[in-house]
């Protein structure tokens, strides 16, 4: 049992620092309010462009490299998840598991060859 | 040993699942679409661990299988998104119901 | 796990797949480093040495015994060698037609196009001898992901985009519901290896859990429905057909269709065998049989009488391999003792007529720069052999006796009519369908035969297309007319009883 | 008394205990960012040959950061006109709990830790990725052309070395086999993995200074390209916590960094008689220094030599990493 | 090499087809008497067959027999061995038809020098529905029959549709679709049938089910099973035949095809549906069609008098012969369900002599049309001025067609009715008024051609050339002999009218 409430209490410490951190900027936020001043001006609320007048909306179409950078870690860190396990279980496993594993990072060497000959990785 | 019945998960599974799949029906927007879809890969994947925790004959597979089921969600997003970048280029419009050139 | 155990793995039993995996590794990285101004249709014809070496491997595996390898997650028995086979000749005939294929806006990423053929390969071969739900997931993936992006290649092209985007979408939607399916099996059972799970399922299922099972069964198949075309996942296949690449598109139909059949009969065969259905007296797969009927009539039905409005070709086809699809179904749900030979020897001839029909589609819509069905217009009156040879492919497909198309067909009828009861509904069904298709199929013929061509020009045939189409017309006037060269083979090569044996 | 704790039955009781015990890390955290700042404008004042620091406070400047935290509190806070308010408010907290939360596994020493659980390293990774969305959510907020720039940047850059840092991870676990942090820091008893895993380390090093936004990787802030980077429009305290999460997560990755490859509590051979805390405490001063340190003498990096240093650069050296591992321990070990 | 006779006539009309294929697409002239010689290879054969065939042996003759399909033959599974055979064979009832199709077509052959339009590819399908149609009577296999049946069927829809009249295409798919329907339930029967007993041959059939009931029932065969089959063969070779309400598709045919081809339609292809309604359903069921005889009479006699009623009022010549046929046919329902010996051998002397008798006058009518442009009514008149000796033949013709004594079509008729008045009066009093009918419409289209008032024809008229008399006079040579000499056709048939005799009970 004692082994079942330790796993629980682990996530409760867990829970606890969720709520701390929430806490923490609320509190601080709340307290402020009542310290800071308050005189909101239409100068004051302008979105800041460098001195001119902000024109557009800032939510332009950007590059889309941002988006290939975005879907290239979504795999390789998704193919981590494989990695993890095997790295914790390596000793029970041996030599084959070493051998496919080889064959895996080798496919995923061979995913970064094809992204770096395709020149995703390029910025600018 | 669990003061966590089963069926709390699988319901909690089976909602996701079908939140997912109305959603993934009836949404526009193909981004809420795919991610739709994740959520039901995921509802899939809480039975899959709630099971190999809870199940009749617990054992690990299931949460093998999850990790499976995971990346390869992960790669299925990639394409869906790389689709839809490359749609998006062609068409500019990421709503799913104006995507219909093809209506005979 | 070391060394020794490593090796005592009979890894040959792997040979094609290793081939294919190979094959499509070198093919990337020749694609990658090879300088930019070269022709990648070279590609191709090493694509295709890849897939002829395994089939060569595959050939030579025969009349092995059933192996089993990878703690119990592969193994080749007659149905995987069989199915294989298929998977093999088909992948070789769509090389040949993707060799030349030439879109109108050219193909930018040709390397792709061919190695994404061998990984999409690669997953059915996968599942074909696949004996767990993981490694059954991860091949029904991986063919999907690859034929994912093979649809929309052309990047530039509106229609492919589209395509691709619908593709993914419902696939994404169909996985989904197939995997929470396999959840609930594994949670019933306990395990993903099917043969386990077939034990388990027969021995604890009581009550609700019955229930469960059938749910889950039912999920699973409505899922996979996807891979083969099949209401209520058939709504993707006319836009994708029309939008993907003709080669896509002959892959799709036939290779991936094949796919969806073999990772049904393997998942639903083997799992459900044994497990009793809601109430316990009938095995569950027999008690879900008139849900299946009803899914398989409506497909036929839905297919065959939208495919008669249509006027482009590939949607066309499309409908007309929706239509396929529920015939395919039909020996499923009857469960009849012929069961695979039927589904094998129709998907052979399925492969053959309709293979041969898209090779000669691409080349249509190539001269014509229309998709439409009057790019056939006077095709006899240009190329008298084209319009022959495109003759005896739809001939097969409408059924017309002469042809392969007909003994699958009739295949099916004496397995659903042999089966217990005999399932006389599904055979008129199926009879209705047929009969609908003439519609449709003669049309095209009423092109070729009765109207006149709008230029004159003789077409010329590139040297894959011609092999491709000539080596499917003979397939379907041999096996059409003397059947039981192929059924000999069958018998002879394979023993489908190995199929249950653990 | 964790471990006593931890092994009660969980209560309301126990609940309120460990909220209190946070509580009271997360004022040794605060106490660490305030010095850790005027640490920082010390030993960059000293190395560039100035004072730093020298008015509030005494001689060494002890109370300028309180000062400096106190004017932030009485600073208007005012929110652009065209900002997504309610995210505007979301952000600053969704970077800030996260980079406290990580710490909730951080094993300081044999006594003195928190949860502890099964899969402590995953647990750190992924809870620290979520400021990630912390600070892209500012940036879209803001509607400001430079915070959104800002903001993408931020994430393009956090999401490219999350990879080799997470690769150059599996090294130690290989060596470790757990991914518990405090079994970690056992497993380093006779020897701490920075020896067994020199390149491990230099990866894991500079892929954590990329993600800390810190200098040469500082790109996202540059104040010289981009403003202020995403946070260009907040003021008052709602920047400060951006700037809080920001050296908390410093705090967090330095004490990762001590517990992964320095060996945590564990003393240099025959030096044992010194405790378990004041040796972490040490390792963990010396990472924090090297890091004040890089800041005062590297040149800021170009866009896309960040970029492309992480994928084409450190991901294969960790991708290759791995397999030496595997392989020298598949032979010495 | 004479076991493989049957197999040899069946095919010879592929040598042919090779020859055509090597011809040069634009040498009419070479063509058309290529083909022609083509048909003459099977009317060869099949007088040699009938040479040799024994007219008192009762079993099928030149049977052939090779493995074709099997299924199930896997050596550990303990399913039973479903094996279909290719297999041919004759009996009496066949080999008149055989040498019927073979006559007709080498005479369509000849009436196909009116074609104008690529000749190659005509008689390519030429020959090739001649091999469907002699397969179709040469088959013992229920498999096999039905894929000739539908062997059949591709080229017709060609012909039609490629070498008709204006609204060929339509008729074609009309074609189509409604034999398509037929076939398509004759498959499920026939798969039905091989799924119960495991085998399609026609003889085992036939033994199989004059087993007794409880017998039957062990094959899973109910009476329900077998009643069921009987009407779905009913319905499907009433679509062929045609049966009243299934006949509109015929009409079209008959209008749009070319001549020649609707002398091959009507003179063979319809007489399949009476073929089949003999050999396998009154042939292997019996019992089943015996209690459906009123049935068969009653529909008999709608055909007769709905075919009749109609052709009477057409203003065009070809709607009055194609309601003719229909109407004809009807007697070959009454024959058959007459259910005794005179009606039966009725019905099969109405199928041969019908075959003749339309193909003479759809082959007239072609002739005609060839050279006037028109086949109405209205239009035509006084023929016999213009082209007396072509108004000679067709005035002889719708004698035979109206049942003249002396003429084959008498016979035929007056045996189906004498049939059913020995079983069912008062509905063959009632077909009896049918036949007063056909007087009437056959004289009144006839005489207004030949002895109307004159029409004023834009082109000078030919009368008919020598060629084109070939087959008139070979085929008013069968009618009249077959008139006069009844017993040249009874004798071959005899032995098979004793076998459903036998299974009739009669």
């Amino acid at each position: 049992m004692t082994d079942f409430f330790q796993y629980q209490n682990n996530y409760l410490i867990v829970v606890a620092f969720l709520l701390l951190g929430i806490l923490l900027p609320v509190v601080a936020l709340t307290a402020g309010r009542f310290l800071r001043p308050n005189k909101p001006t239409i100068e004051k609320q302008t979105t800041y462009e460098s001195g001119i007048e902000p024109f557009h909306d800032a939510r332009v179409r950007f590059n889309v490299r941002y988006y290939i950078f975005a879907l290239m870690f979504v795999i390789f860190d998704v193919e981590t998840v494989f990695l993890y396990p095997w790295a914790v279980a390596y000793d029970k496993l041996g030599i084959f598991a070493l051998i496919e594993m080889l064959i895996f990072v080798v496919m995923l060497l061979i995913g970064l060859i094809y992204a770096w000959k395709k020149k995703v990785l390029k910025w600018s | 040993m669990s003061n966590i019945p089963l069926s709390v998960y699988l319901v909690t599974a089976l909602a996701l699942f079908c939140i997912g799949l109305f959603g993934a029906l009836t949404k526009r927007n193909v981004v809420i679409v795919l991610i739709c879809i994740e959520l039901m890969l995921n509802a899939a994947n809480i039975n899959f661990v709630a099971f190999s925790k809870y199940g009749v004959n617990p054992n690990i597979t299931g949460q093998v299988f999850s990790l499976f089921s995971i990346s390869i969600a992960a790669a299925e997003v990639a394409i869906g998104l790389a689709i839809l970048i490359a749609l998006y280029r062609n068409r500019s419009t990421v709503n799913v119901d104006e995507v219909n050139s093809m209506k005979h | 796990m070391d060394l020794e155990t490593l090796l005592s793995y009979q890894w040959g039993a792997m040979a094609p797949e290793f081939v294919i995996l190979g094959v499509a590794t070198l093919l990337s990285l020749l694609d990658l480093f090879m300088s930019k101004d070269k022709d990648r249709k070279k590609l191709a014809w090493v694509g295709l040495g890849g897939i002829i070496i395994a089939l060569i491997f595959l050939l030579g595996q025969l009349n092995d015994p059933v192996t089993i390898i990878l703690h119990e997650t592969y193994r080749l028995d007659s149905f995987a060698k069989a199915f294989k086979l298929i998977f093999l000749v088909g992948g070789a005939f769509v090389f040949l037609i993707a060799a030349s294929y030439e879109p109108k806006e050219g193909l930018q990423d040709r390397g792709e196009f061919y190695y994404l053929f061998l990984t999409a390969m690669l997953g059915a071969m996968m599942m074909a001898s696949s004996a767990d739900l993981i490694t059954l997931y991860v091949g029904l993936e991986l063919l999907s992901l690859s034929s994912y992006i093979l649809v929309g290649l052309r990047k530039k092209n509106k229609q492919s985009n589209e395509a691709a985007l619908k593709y993914v979408i419902n696939g994404g939607i169909s996985t989904a519901i197939t995997l929470f399916g396999m959840s609930y099996i594994y949670g019933l059972s306990g395990s993903t290896n099917l043969y386990e799970i077939s034990n388990q399922l027969g021995g604890l299922l009581t009550g609700e859990l019955q229930y469960i099972a059938s749910i889950a069964f039912l999920m699973m198949f409505v899922g996979l429905s996807f891979k083969i075309a099949a209401v209520p996942f058939q709504m993707w296949a006319p836009d994708v057909y029309q939008g993907a690449p003709t080669p896509v598109t002959a892959f799709l139909s036939v290779i991936s269709k094949t796919a969806g059949f073999v990772i049904i009969l393997r998942l639903f065969v083997v799992t459900f065998i044994q497990a009793p259905g809601i109430g316990g007296q009938l095995p569950l797969i027999v008690s879900m049989q008139s849900y299946l009927a009803v899914i398989a009539g409506v497909t036929i039905i839905i297919g065959n009488t939208i495919a008669l409005k249509q006027h482009n070709m590939k949607r066309l086809f499309a409908y007309s391999s929706i239509a396929h699809a529920g015939y395919l179904i039909v020996p499923f749900v009857a469960f009849s003792a012929f069961m695979f030979e039927s589904i094998w020897f129709y998907l052979i001839a399925y492969l053959f007529m309709n293979l041969g029909a898209f090779a000669l589609l691409q080349v249509m819509i190539k001269q014509s720069d229309s998709e439409d069905v009057t790019a056939f217009a006077g095709l006899y009156e240009r190329s008298p052999w084209l319009a022959i040879l495109m003759s005896i492919f739809i001939l097969s497909l409408a059924g017309i006796p002469g042809t392969m198309g007909f003994i699958g067909k009739f295949n099916i009828f004496v397995g659903i009519l042999t089966a217990r009861p005999s399932h006389y509904m599904l055979a008129a069904l199926m009879m209705t369908g047929t009969v609908i298709s003439y519609f449709y199929y003669f049309k095209i013929m009423q092109q070729m035969f009765f109207r006149r061509a709008s230029q004159v020009t003789a077409i010329k045939l590139p040297v894959g297309i011609t092999v491709v189409v000539v080596l499917c017309a003979l397939g379907t006037l041999l096996f059409g007319i003397l059947p039981n060269v192929a059924m000999d083979f069958f018998y002879e090569s394979f023993n489908f009883t190995d199929f249950f044996s653990q | 008394m964790i471990d006593s704790l931890l092994q009660s039955s969980p209560t309301v009781w126990t609940f309120g205990a460990f909220f209190a015990l946070g509580a009271g890390l997360l004022a040794v955290v605060l106490g660490f960012v305030t010095y850790g700042i005027l640490a920082e404008r010390k030993v960059m004042g000293f190395m560039q040959a100035r004072l730093g620091p020298s008015r509030v406070g005494g001689k060494w400047g002890l109370l300028q950061t309180v000062a400096d935290v106190l004017k932030l509190l009485l600073k208007e806070d005012s929110i652009p006109k065209a900002a997504d308010k309610p995210l505007f408010v979301l952000a600053p907290v969704l970077a800030f709990a996260p980079a406290f939360m990580v710490l909730a596994v951080m094993p300081f020493t044999e006594v003195f830790h928190f949860a502890d659980i099964g899969i402590g390293l995953l647990y750190y990774i992924a809870i620290s990725g979520i400021t990630t969305v912390g600070v892209v959510t500012g940036g879209w907020a803001s509607n400001n052309k430079y915070a959104l720039l800002g903001g993408m940047r931020a994430a393009a850059q956090m999401i490219s070395y999350e990879i080799p840092l997470v690769m150059s991870v599996i090294g130690v676990v290989l060596f470790a086999g757990t991914l518990n942090l405090m079994e970690i820091v056992e497993a380093q008893k006779n020897v701490a993995f920075i020896f067994l895993q020199p390149i491990g380390f230099v990866v894991f090093f500079i892929s954590a200074v990329a993600e800390l936004n810190r200098t040469p990787f500082d790109l996202p802030e540059a104040e010289s390209e981009l403003v202020a980077g995403f946070h260009v429009e907040y003021s008052g305290f709602r920047w400060a916590f951006f700037m809080l999460a920001e050296y908390v997560y410093f705090f967090a990755m330095s004490s990762l960094i001590t517990v992964l490859f320095l060996g945590g509590w564990n003393p240099i051979p025959f030096l044992g008689f010194i405790p378990g805390p004041i040796w972490f405490a040490l390792k963990f001063s010396a990472i924090v220094f090297v890091m004040i340190w890089f800041r005062a003498t590297f040149p800021r990096v170009r866009a896309d030599q960040l970029m492309e240093f992480a994928w084409k650069v450190l991901l294969p050296i960790a991708l290759a990493n791995i397999f030496l591992t595997a392989i020298v321990k598949e032979l010495f070990f | 090499m004479s076991g493989m006779l049957l197999s040899m006539l069946v095919f010879s009309p592929l040598v042919g087809i090779v020859i055509l294929a090597f011809l040069p697409k634009n040498n009419e002239k070479l063509i058309k008497i290529v083909g022609f010689c083509a048909t003459l290879l099977p009317l060869i054969l099949a007088f040699i067959i009938y040479g040799g065939f024994n007219q008192a042996e009762t079993n099928s003759q030149f049977v052939e027999s090779y493995r074709w399909l099997a299924f199930g033959d896997s050596k550990d599974l303990p399913i039973q061995q479903l094996v279909i055979n290719y297999e041919l064979g004759i009996t009496g009832l066949s080999l008149v038809l055989i040498l019927l199709t073979a006559i007709v077509a080498t005479l369509a052959s000849i009436a196909s020098i009116h074609i104008k339009k690529e000749w190659k590819g005509y008689f390519m399908l030429f020959l090739l529905l001649e091999l469907g149609m002699l397969g179709v009577f040469a088959s013992e296999n229920l498999l096999l029959f039905f894929v000739f049946f539908e062997l059949t069927l591709v080229p017709m829809f060609f012909l039609i549709g490629k070498w008709g009249y204006d609204d060929k295409e339509r008729a074609a798919y009309s074609f189509l679709i409604f034999n398509g329907i037929g076939s398509a339930i004759l498959l499920i029967v026939f798969a039905a049938l091989f799924a119960k007993t495991g085998t399609l041959n026609i003889n085992q059939l036939v033994e199989i089910m004059s087993f007794p009931d409880k017998h039957l029932a062990n094959f899973g065969i109910s009476e329900s099973f077998r009643f069921g089959i009987a009407t779905a063969l009913l319905i499907a070779f009433g679509v062929k035949l045609p049966i009243f309400p299934l006949h509109s598709w015929m009409l079209r045919v008959h209008v749009q095809a070319p001549p020649a081809i609707v002398m091959i339609h009507s003179g063979i292809l319809l007489k399949i549906g009476a073929y089949g309604l003999i050999r396998l359903g009154i042939g292997v069921f019996p019992d089943e069609f015996q209690s459906m005889a009123a049935v068969l009479a009653v529909l008999g006699v709608i055909n007769l008098l709905y075919g009749a009623f109609l052709a009477l009022i057409q203003s065009d010549f070809k709607m009055v012969l194609a309601y003719s046929s229909i109407s004809h046919m009807g007697i070959v329902l009454i024959g058959l369900g007459a259910m005794n010996s005179s009606g039966i051998q009725g019905a099969i002397f109405q199928v041969i002599s019908h075959g003749l008798i339309s193909a003479l006058l759809f082959f007239l009518i072609g002739v005609i049309y060839e050279r006037v442009g028109t086949s109405r009514i209205d239009n035509l008149g006084g023929l016999a001025k213009v082209m007396p000796i072509t108004s000679g033949f067709l005035l002889a013709g719708a004698m035979a067609s109206l049942g003249l004594p002396g003429m084959s079509g008498f016979v035929s008729e007056f045996m189906a009715f004498l049939g059913l008045f020995g079983t069912m009066p008062l509905i063959a009093a009632i077909g009896a008024l049918g036949i007063i009918l056909t007087a009437a419409y056959l004289l009144r289209a006839v005489l207004n051609v030949t002895f109307g008032k004159t029409k004023t024809y834009k082109n000078e008229i030919r009368d008919i050339q020598p060629i084109e008399a070939v087959p008139i006079v070979v085929l008013l040579g069968f009618i009249i002999g077959i008139g006069v000499f009844p017993n040249i056709l009874s004798q071959s048939l005899q032995t098979t009218l004793e076998l459903i005799m036998l299974g009739i009970g009669g």
